[in-house]
């Protein structure tokens, strides 16, 4: 790929943002994510070269670093915020349908249960996979979920609990979903949760590690 | 308001598991404190939604968990124990229910006194319902008049112990950890936190005190053991899991400034740098709550615990028995070794036991081993306002990590040792002054929290 | 075959956790014995049938089960483990079942070796179907075809220690048991058990040693722990309990005189006996097992252990995580005491707290007290045959309670005094001789056992 | 009652079986169970009022004594001893009808299941509170309680497992009975199980504890 692509691919792995964003340290001054996408743009590369041949692979190299234990959650976090910097740009390509991301996924955690911190943490495996992540926040009873399963009518749904008292709301959500749209996948996933229990309610599956799921997504897509 | 400038314990030697300078007196005649490890058991339901629908199952097993544990209590007669009731939220977010829990339990409680004189106290942990909004306003809202009032009828429904594991700060604190910035969760903890505590626990002394009952204490578990549980899968650094358990003492200290006088949370492993300033009882838990979390401190816990806990267990069917009553015999079993040692005047050496089998295992575990507590407890009582105690206990946390790897004590990876050169800068950059902090915390976080909602 | 005529180890403060005088060195490079305890982890199915249409979801629990272990074992760098794959009735009833699942774990083993470098092994214990049939005949019929054929099998797909629960005179024992006639307890120990244990150990050890593996050992559960369990359920007096432990270690030390050297099994609370007279190492289960049974022995079971079980635990969901991977962290944090007790020089202080802990509160756990293991381990070396050492393992039991009660070191209720008189006038009325033994096991339970059946 | 139906209900709760019977010591060389019931027979008391006024209530003392925890197992099987020698002499009453048991009672531990003390005790509690128990032994399949269910159809049926790999084998067999006679109460028992796998599997009831079952039984009758 292009030196520029290439460069552009670097700053989403180590998470450079933009010139003035001290971080990291050692890129101090240099242009960032936000003026390499510019600049691509300008240059007339297309939109959809510039998300495959080098965010995505930015964010791939921290995805396998976090896999093999080299790299922690905060590396992959502003590595994400890299990529939002570039897609501010490409934003335009997407809506005009001319660059299509992977696809819609909705996720949110189920009524009464206020964990998050797993849910944020797949929001941000997939939005860095190239997923247009809706994110329904925590407390999030069954309409809410199909309500906005109209919106985006293709999207796959993820719930998250922790909760033993919560979990049986996923039950309820996949019915209350899979009744208006039969052919919707819903994942779940939290720690007390077992495939067993995912089969139990007539989920989809259930995913104990992000980057095992986001396979599993690209699988089956 | 209390004012800590000393510690009660200043020699580490004297800060061992079941002694305690000021005992805590509660429930059914049980002291704690005085010379005696008891176990603190916690129980909780298995799969199930709580409705009006299913609140009899949810009543039943409750009964069904009692009755095992008293009866496992009494084979094995235990000098004594407590039983903590933690709150699922439709319990809080309907009080009535959990003070119908309560009086259950109490209930229970009295009459396994009455027949086995087992002294024993209900400890109950009221929800901390404050973060359902976003940001959350925590001084004002339904969700924080819910939360009281749950304190207040549980009070009055048996409670002996009060407790919660309150939020305050952990908006804030939340995102800083997700992103490894120190700053940011020290001064989340020392500024956000620490107000909010202030704020919540006068209030929870004044209800204890109403009902002639013990305001017991809070856990950091929402911020520390959060940070442990994503440093144990790999999520996050040790290094930074460990500087945020020393983060969260002052923090944790602000409710005993407040009244609280333990027994502090189990899950909270600050207990014991508060126990060397407040000399207050403390619970721990450890290797036997693997029910309920891994933990890389099942040892060291121990190591000067006034109650031995197992944090939760669902009410599940193993090959013995239901879960809650096989913890109650494993939490009386450690108790009995650690009472044993106390009898026979080995508590210290079998401190030091549980201690040295830990540490070269984890970094987390150094910040519980007790000269380091001093330390850190040092380092508090001779700051003044939550924000300098916080930076304070993180340096010198700080400082003991990189001696503990000089002298080879412990080894971290490679990625961990640079997380510690980023972390000593952040440390550096940390501003003197408690309002420097707060601004940075508007600049970097002011879209998640309201600083009306910390009286800001 | 062996005959041991003293005791090797004869000073009960040579009776330690983690030291046994002969180790065993095993699997990947595991010694037990060296001076250090290993948990021994061990697992079973939840509810579900084994059938050939289930056998995939056999398949998929154990290989979830063992990646659970292993990752928390690596994860908390355990020295070394020994995983128990005990065999459920239809991998026996189908021997190829057994042997297919015995190489699922040997593989992962072997691979978690090439990993990890941490040392480990594997038992397979095969279960023992010949008491399907009614009377049994043990030496004959397609029950024992199929047990010999599951060594066979399980050796040759990568076991490295054998072991079974053997259940030879349990027709007996169980009868007499429930009518808490020691004397037929004693006879059926003494003659009928040791008779079969000598037929079918000699066998094991052959298909050991072809093998290149380890005879491990037996375990009187049926008799003894089945006895221990009713006791603790009220059915049956503890002190018969007691004294049916120290019945049952004659008959457990057949397997040594025929070449096994240990570890002995997890449920074999004999092992300290068995420890004292050969020197080989023993496993031992006690609180951690609290997920596979309750027990009176929680801490001083682990007072002499090599090998620390939890028994067994069903592959359920917990809130940490699944309770096989729990239960593999609780007893690496036990060992983890344990060891550091070893390397401090402080083994025997913490034996003696283990003891004491437990003492005061059980006559059963007076049975495993040091210096009672070593008075009944020399009365059994001191006498010739399996009845007569059987009596005089049961006559040095009783005394050793006498003197306790006296010395009041443990108090027993008045039902249990009354019966302390009633197996006095037992032991008294038991004949000398062995013939005689089993002519009153003939006339009393004539209608439950095959003479044939132990080449009588 | 009479003096001798006293007497015989002391043997019975002290397990005297018979003159020669050298156990209890204190009650050697005294007339037993058997000698007493054969007496009091003769006399002319009616059958039914020695089993109910008489060895009934021998039975239930020594219960009561071993749910106080001031008996164990021997004390209740050699009362059973003595009970049965007793029986012995009532039989013939029995299969003429002028005397009724409770009912019949049909136990066994199921298939591929060899434990059996726990069985043995709620058959030996059961017979002691005057029910006709037939005991299948271990190892019994679904099919060989529905035969014997065709001799004894109005028995209800107990069920004993104490292995999760053979628990399931109570679903089979309760199915089994109730297609042939849905209305054959069915229970179960052993460690493992729970009131929630009795339901699970639509069997009539769980009971950890014999002495609560039997007055289950009596309060159902
Ligand atoms: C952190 C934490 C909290 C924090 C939550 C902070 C936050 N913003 O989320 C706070 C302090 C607020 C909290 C509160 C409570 N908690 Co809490 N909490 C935990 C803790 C310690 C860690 C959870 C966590 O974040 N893990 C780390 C993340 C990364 O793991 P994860 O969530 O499993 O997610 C991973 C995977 O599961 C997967 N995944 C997750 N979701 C999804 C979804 C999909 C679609 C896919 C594919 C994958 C996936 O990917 C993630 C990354 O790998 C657990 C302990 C434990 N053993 O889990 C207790 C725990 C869950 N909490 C518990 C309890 C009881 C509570 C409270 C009721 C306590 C109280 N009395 O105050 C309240 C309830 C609040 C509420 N209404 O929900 C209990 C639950 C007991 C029960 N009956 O179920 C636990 C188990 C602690 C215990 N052992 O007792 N808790
Ligand atoms: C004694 C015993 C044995 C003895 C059985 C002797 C005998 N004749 O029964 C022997 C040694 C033969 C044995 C063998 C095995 N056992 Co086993 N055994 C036990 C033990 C220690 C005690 C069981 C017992 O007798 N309890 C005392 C009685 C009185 O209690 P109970 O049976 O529960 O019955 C009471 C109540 O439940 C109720 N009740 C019972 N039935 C019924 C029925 C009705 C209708 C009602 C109303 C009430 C009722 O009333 C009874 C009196 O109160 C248990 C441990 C445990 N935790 O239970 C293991 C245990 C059941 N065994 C176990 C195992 C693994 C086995 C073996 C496979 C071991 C092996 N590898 O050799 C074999 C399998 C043999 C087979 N094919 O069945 C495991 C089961 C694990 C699992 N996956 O389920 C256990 C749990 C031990 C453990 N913790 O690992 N065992």
């Amino acid at each position: 790929m292009s030196d520029l692509l290439e460069k552009l691919s670097i700053c989403i792995e180590r998470g450079k943002v933009n010139e003035q964003s001290p971080f990291p340290p050692d890129l101090k001054g240099e242009l960032g994510a936000d003026e390499l996408t510019k600049q691509a743009l300008d240059e007339g590369i297309a939109p959809e070269a510039i998300l495959n041949e080098s965010l995505m692979i930015g964010m791939r190299k921290v995805g396998d670093k976090f896999e093999e234990g080299k790299a922690f959650i905060p590396d992959m976090l502003i590595a994400a915020k890299a990529m939002n910097a570039a897609m501010a740009h490409l934003k335009p390509f997407f809506e005009s349908g001319e660059v299509e991301l992977k696809g819609d996924f909705i996720i949110g955690t189920v009524a009464g249960d206020l964990h998050d911190i797993g849910k944020n943490i797949v929001r941000m495996v997939l939005t860095g996979g190239g997923w247009n992540v809706i994110d329904l926040g925590t407390d999030v009873k069954a309409d809410k979920f199909v309500e906005t399963l109209q919106q985006y009518p293709n999207a796959h749904v993820g719930m998250s609990a922790l909760l033993t008292t919560t979990m049986m709301q996923m039950e309820t959500t996949t019915k209350a979903i899979k009744e208006v749209s039969p052919n919707t996948k819903v994942y779940v996933g939290g720690a007390p949760l077992s495939q067993d229990f995912s089969d139990k309610i007539g989920a989809d599956g259930y995913f104990p590690d992000p980057n095992k799921f986001i396979k599993h997504l690209a699988a089956v897509a | 308001m209390k004012n800590y400038s000393k510690l009660t314990i200043a020699n580490h030697e004297e800060l061992v598991m079941g002694i305690s300078p000021h005992p805590v007196r509660c429930g059914n005649d049980l002291t704690i404190g005085d010379g005696k490890v008891y176990p603190e058991i916690n129980f909780t339901l298995p799969t199930m939604l709580i409705t009006k629908e299913t609140f009899g199952e949810v009543r039943k097993h409750y009964t069904e968990m009692m009755s095992n544990i008293l009866e496992r209590s009494k084979h094995l007669n235990v000098p004594g124990l407590v039983v903590e009731f933690e709150q699922l939220p439709p319990m809080t977010e309907t009080p009535e229910w959990g003070a119908e829990i309560t009086e259950l339990i109490k209930t229970k409680l009295n009459k396994f006194y009455d027949e086995t004189n087992i002294p024993n106290a209900l400890r109950v942990t009221v929800l901390d319902l404050r973060d359902a909004d976003h940001p959350p306003l925590l001084r004002s809202g339904e969700p924080t008049e819910k939360t009281l009032k749950g304190f207040e009828l549980c009070a009055q429904a048996g409670a002996d112990i009060l407790s919660i594991e309150s939020v305050g700060g952990k908006e804030v604190h939340d995102q800083a950890l997700m992103y490894g910035d120190l700053y940011g969760m020290v001064a989340s903890l020392g500024i956000l936190a620490h107000r909010d505590m202030s704020w919540l626990w006068n209030q929870i002394t004044e209800i204890a005190n109403k009902y002639d009952i013990i305001s017991g204490g809070d856990s950091a578990c929402g911020f520390s053991n959060t940070a442990m549980q994503l440093a144990g899968q790999g999520m996050l650094p040790s290094v930074l899991a460990a500087l945020d358990r020393a983060a969260s003492a002052p923090r944790s200290l602000a409710a005993f400034e407040q009244g609280a006088v333990g027994p502090s949370k189990d899950c909270a492993y600050e207990g014991p740098i508060i126990k060397a300033i407040t000399g207050y009882p403390i619970s721990m838990e450890g290797k036997s709550a693997c029910c309920a979390h891994f933990s890389p401190l099942g040892n060291i816990a121990a190591a000067t615990a006034d109650l031995w806990s197992n944090e939760s267990v669902q009410n599940v069917r193993l090959l013995s028995g239901n879960a809650p009553e096989a913890f109650m015999e494993l939490l009386t079993y450690d108790c009995r070794l650690y009472n044993t040692a106390l009898d026979e005047g080995n508590a210290l050496m079998m401190r030091n036991m549980l201690v040295k089998s830990d540490i070269p295992h984890s970094v987390e575990a150094l910040m519980l081993e007790p000269k380091v507590v001093i330390e850190i407890a040092q380092s508090i009582v001779k700051n003044k306002g939550g924000y300098n105690q916080t930076k304070a206990s993180v340096q010198t946390a700080f400082t003991a990590i990189e001696n503990a790897l000089q002298q080879n004590v412990l080894s971290i990876s490679n990625i961990e040792r640079e997380w510690m050169d980023k972390l000593k800068k952040a440390i550096d950059a940390m501003a003197d002054s408690e309002e420097e902090a707060l601004d940075y915390l508007k600049t970097m976080y002011g879209d998640v929290f309201k600083p009306e909602a910390y009286g800001l």
